[in-house]
C-alpha cells in the first residue's frame, strides 16, 4: 500500500478510535446506575483500543508487529469479558447488601 | 501524522480525565474500580500509539499490561467477597434481579 | 506547532500524575485512595515510556498492575473485614503531608544545587558485558553485588511476612484459602491466561539481554500466573515448610552466589564476568533469577498461612 | 491418549509456536529455545483446560465476523445513547436459562457483554444473568440466538461436570 494512504487510513481509523473512548467516558459520567456504566465502559473501550490498535498496524514496518498489536486487542478482549461479568456479579452483590 | 498522533493521544488523556472523575465520585466501589479499568485500557491505547510515535519498544509494555488488565479487578472482587478468598458467582444473586426478572 | 503539541503531551502528562497522587492522599476512604494508587502506577508506567525507558515502564507496569493492585485491595477487603477502616486523625494527615513536603523541598534544592555527573560512557563496558540491554548490564554484571543482595533482601521480606502467622495457623497453607465457583467466570479465566502468560514472562527474561525485558519483569509476570492460578482455585497455595517451594525460593540467590564464587576460579574475583563467560553466565543467573522472583513475589502477595479462623474452606 | 485430546494439543502447539515465534522473530537462539517453552506452555494448557469437546474451527472462522460486527454494533448503540442528550435507557435484568456447558456459558457471557445493550454478571447454577440496557429492544432473542450460535461452535456433547 502507497505511503500516503496508510496515512490516511491511520489518521481515520485512530480519530475513531478516539471517538469511542471519548464515548466509553461519556457513558461512565453520564449513565445512571452502575450496570449501564459497565455497559458503556466494556463495550466502547474495547472497540476503540481495536480501532486504534488497527490504525497503528498501518504503520507496521514488519508482520510482528502487526500480530503483536492483534495480541494486545485479543488479550484486553479477553480480560474485558472477564471483568465485566466479575464486577458486575459483585456490584450486583453489594447492592442486595448495602 | 506525528502532529496528528500527538492530538489523538492528548484527546485520550483527555478521556483519561474524565475516568479520573468517576473514580473519585464514585459511589459504589464498582463504579471507581471499572473506572480505572478504563483507565488502564485507555493506557494500553496511548502505549500503542507511543510504539508508532517513538519506539515500538512500546508494544512490550502495552502487551504486559493487556496481559495483566484483569488482575487489580479479580482482587477487587476476591476482596468484595464475605470471607475474602471466594467469587462472587459463589453465592445466589442480590435481591435486585429477583425484583426485575423478566421471565 | 508540533513541538508545541510535543511539550502539550508532557505538560497533560504531568497535569495528570499530580491530579492523581494528590487525590490518593486527599478526601476521605481508603478504597478510593488505593483505586487511585493503582491509577496512579498505570499513569506512571505511562509517563516512564513517554520518557522512552521501557524497561522501567515495563517494571512498573507488571508490578502496578499486575500485584500492587491485587496486594492493596486485598488489605483493604481485610481491614473491612476487621472492622478497622477507620480514615487516620487529620492531626495526622497534616504531619505527613509537612514531612513529604520538606522531602520535595530538599530534592528541588539538591536538583538546583548539586552539579550534574558526567555522562559515562558505557561503549567500552558494554561491549564486555556479553548483552546488548544496557539496564541489563549495569544490574547483573556491573552492579551484580547489588543485584545479589536485592534478590536476598526480597527473601528475607517473604521470610519476615511469615513471621506474622499465629503459632495455631503455621502448619496451614499460606493466604487466606482461595476458592472459586467450579465452572465459573474467575476459573475459566483462570485456566485460559496462565499459559499465554508463561510464554510472554519467559520470552520477557529472554529478551532481556538484548531489548527491552529482564528477569525481574518477566518474574513479576510469571508471579501474576501463578496468583491467577490460585485465586481461581486451581492450584493450592504450599505450607510454609513445602520443600520444592523452599528449593524454588532460594534457588536464584544462591545460583547467583555459586556464580559469583566460580569467577574467582576463572580468574575473575568475585561477580566479576570475564567477558569470554559474561554472556552465558548472565542468561544463567537470569533464569534461576526468575524462578525464585516468580515464587517469591507470588508469595508476598498470598500472605502468611491464616486458614485456621475462618478463612477458607 | 484419547484423539480429541490429541487434537486439542495439536490446536494448542500452533498457537502458542505462533505466538512464540512472533515474540522472538529475528532471534534464532530465541526459536530454539521455544521447542522447550511451547512444549511446556501446550503441558500447562492442557493441564489447567482439559480438552473435552473440541471447537470446530471452521464453524469458528464463519463466527469471527459476525462477532466482530456485533461488537462494533455494541459500541456504536452504547455510545449513540452516551451522546444523545435525552439518553435513552431502560435498564433492566433478565434470566436466562442455558444448556451450554460450563466454558461455553462462560464465553457466551463475555461476547454478551461486547454485543449491543447486553451485559453478562457470570451465571446462577445454569442461568445466565444478563442486565440489558433496554428491556423494549427484545433482548431475550437476542441472547437466545448468540447462546445458539456459541452451542454449534462445540460438538453436540455437553461437557463434562
Amino acid at each position: 500500500m502507497p505511503e500516503g494512504l496508510a496515512d490516511i487510513a491511520t489518521i481515520v481509523l485512530t480519530g475513531i478510535g478516539l471517538v469511542f473512548f471519548l464515548a466509553g467516558t461519556v457513558g461512565l459520567i453520564r449513565f445512571p446506575d452502575v450496570f449501564s456504566r459497565l455497559h458503556a465502559l466494556t463495550k466502547a473501550d474495547n472497540l476503540g483500543l481495536g480501532f486504534i490498535v488497527l490504525g497503528a498496524g498501518f504503520q507496521a514496518d514488519d508482520w510482528t508487529q502487526l500480530a503483536k498489536l492483534g495480541l494486545i486487542w485479543a488479550l484486553a478482549l479477553l480480560a474485558a469479558g472477564t471483568v465485566a461479568q466479575l464486577v458486575a456479579r459483585a456490584a450486583l452483590r453489594q447492592e442486595g447488601r448495602e | 501524522m506525528t502532529f496528528w498522533l500527538h492530538l489523538i493521544i492528548l484527546g485520550l488523556l483527555g478521556s483519561l480525565a474524565g475516568a479520573l472523575w468517576r473514580v473519585w465520585v464514585g459511589p459504589a466501589q464498582a463504579d471507581r474500580m471499572m473506572a480505572a479499568q478504563l483507565i488502564g485500557t485507555t493506557g494500553i491505547g496511548v502505549l500503542v500509539l507511543l510504539a508508532v510515535l517513538q519506539d515500538w519498544a512500546a508494544l512490550t509494555v502495552a502487551l504486559a499490561l493487556a496481559l495483566l488488565a484483569a488482575m487489580a479487578a479479580i482482587g477487587f472482587v476476591k476482596a468484595a467477597s464475605s470471607d475474602g478468598a471466594g467469587d462472587p458467582e459463589e453465592c445466589a444473586p442480590g435481591p435486585t434481579d429477583a425484583r426485575d426478572g423478566q421471565r | 506547532m508540533t513541538l508545541a503539541l510535543d511539550l502539550g503531551l508532557d505538560l497533560a502528562f504531568g497535569a495528570l500524575i499530580l491530579a492523581t497522587a494528590l487525590a490518593a492522599v486527599a478526601g476521605q476512604g481508603l478504597f478510593r485512595a488505593v483505586v487511585f494508587f493503582i491509577t496512579y502506577g498505570l499513569l506512571l508506567a505511562l509517563v516512564w515510556a513517554r520518557l522512552g525507558a521501557y524497561d522501567v515502564a515495563l517494571a512498573e507496569g507488571v508490578i502496578g498492575a499486575g500485584l500492587t493492585g491485587v496486594l492493596l485491595l486485598m488489605a483493604q477487603g481485610r481491614l473491612r473485614r476487621a472492622d478497622a477502616l477507620a480514615d487516620p486523625p487529620a492531626r495526622g494527615k497534616l504531619a505527613a503531608a509537612l514531612a513529604g513536603a520538606s522531602v520535595t523541598a530538599a530534592l528541588v534544592w539538591a536538583w538546583f544545587t548539586l552539579p550534574l555527573p558526567q555522562r559515562i560512557d558505557l561503549d567500552a563496558p558494554m561491549a564486555a558485558s556479553g548483552v546488548e540491554n544496557p539496564v541489563t548490564a549495569v544490574l547483573l554484571n556491573f552492579r551484580a553485588w547489588d543485584t545479589l543482595l536485592e534478590s536476598i533482601v526480597l527473601l528475607a521480606a517473604l521470610v519476615g511476612l511469615w513471621m506474622l502467622a499465629r503459632d495455631a495457623e503455621w502448619r496451614a497453607p499460606l493466604g487466606p484459602g482461595f476458592h472459586a465457583r467450579a465452572g465459573g467466570v474467575l476459573s475459566v479465566f483462570g485456566r485460559l491466561l496462565p499459559p499465554v502468560g508463561l510464554i510472554y514472562g519467559v520470552w520477557l527474561v529472554w529478551a532481556g539481554a538484548d531489548q527491552t525485558g529482564g528477569a525481574f519483569q518477566g518474574g513479576t509476570v510469571l508471579a501474576a500466573v501463578i496468583l491467577v492460578a490460585m485465586m481461581a482455585g486451581l492450584a493450592r497455595a504450599p505450607r510454609v515448610g513445602a520443600p520444592a517451594w523452599h528449593a524454588a525460593l532460594a534457588f536464584g540467590p544462591g545460583v547467583f552466589l555459586l556464580a559469583g564464587i566460580a569467577m574467582i576460579a576463572v580468574g575473575g574475583g568475585f561477580l566479576t564476568l570475564p567477558p569470554e563467560f559474561a554472556k552465558p553466565v548472565t542468561v544463567t543467573i537470569e533464569a534461576a533469577l526468575t524462578l525464585s522472583i516468580a515464587v517469591t513475589l507470588a508469595l508476598l502477595v498470598v500472605g502468611p498461612p491464616e486458614q485456621q479462623n475462618g478463612g477458607g474452606t | 491418549m484419547s484423539r480429541v485430546t490429541m487434537k486439542a494439543m495439536i490446536h494448542r502447539t500452533v498457537v502458542f509456536a505462533l505466538i512464540w515465534a512472533v515474540l522472538s522473530a529475528g532471534d534464532p537462539a530465541g526459536q530454539v529455545l521455544g521447542l522447550i517453552v511451547v512444549p511446556a506452555t501446550v503441558w500447562l494448557s492442557v493441564a489447567l483446560l482439559p480438552a473435552r469437546n473440541p471447537l470446530k474451527l471452521w464453524r469458528l472462522t464463519g463466527h469471527t465476523p459476525r462477532f466482530l460486527v456485533g461488537s462494533v454494533a455494541g459500541g456504536v448503540d452504547v455510545a449513540r445513547r452516551a451522546f444523545a442528550p435525552s439518553m435513552p435507557l431502560n435498564p433492566g435484568w433478565l434470566r436466562v436459562p442455558m444448556q451450554l456447558g460450563d466454558g461455553a456459558r462462560v464465553a457466551l457471557g463475555a461476547e454478551l457483554s461486547l454485543m449491543p445493550g447486553t451485559l453478562a454478571a457470570g451465571s446462577d447454577g445454569s442461568v445466565l444473568l444478563v442486565h440489558v440496557l433496554d428491556l423494549d429492544a427484545e433482548p431475550g432473542r437476542a441472547v437466545e440466538a448468540q447462546a445458539a450460535e456459541i452451542a454449534a461452535l462445540t460438538d453436540p456433547a455437553p461437557e463434562g461436570p
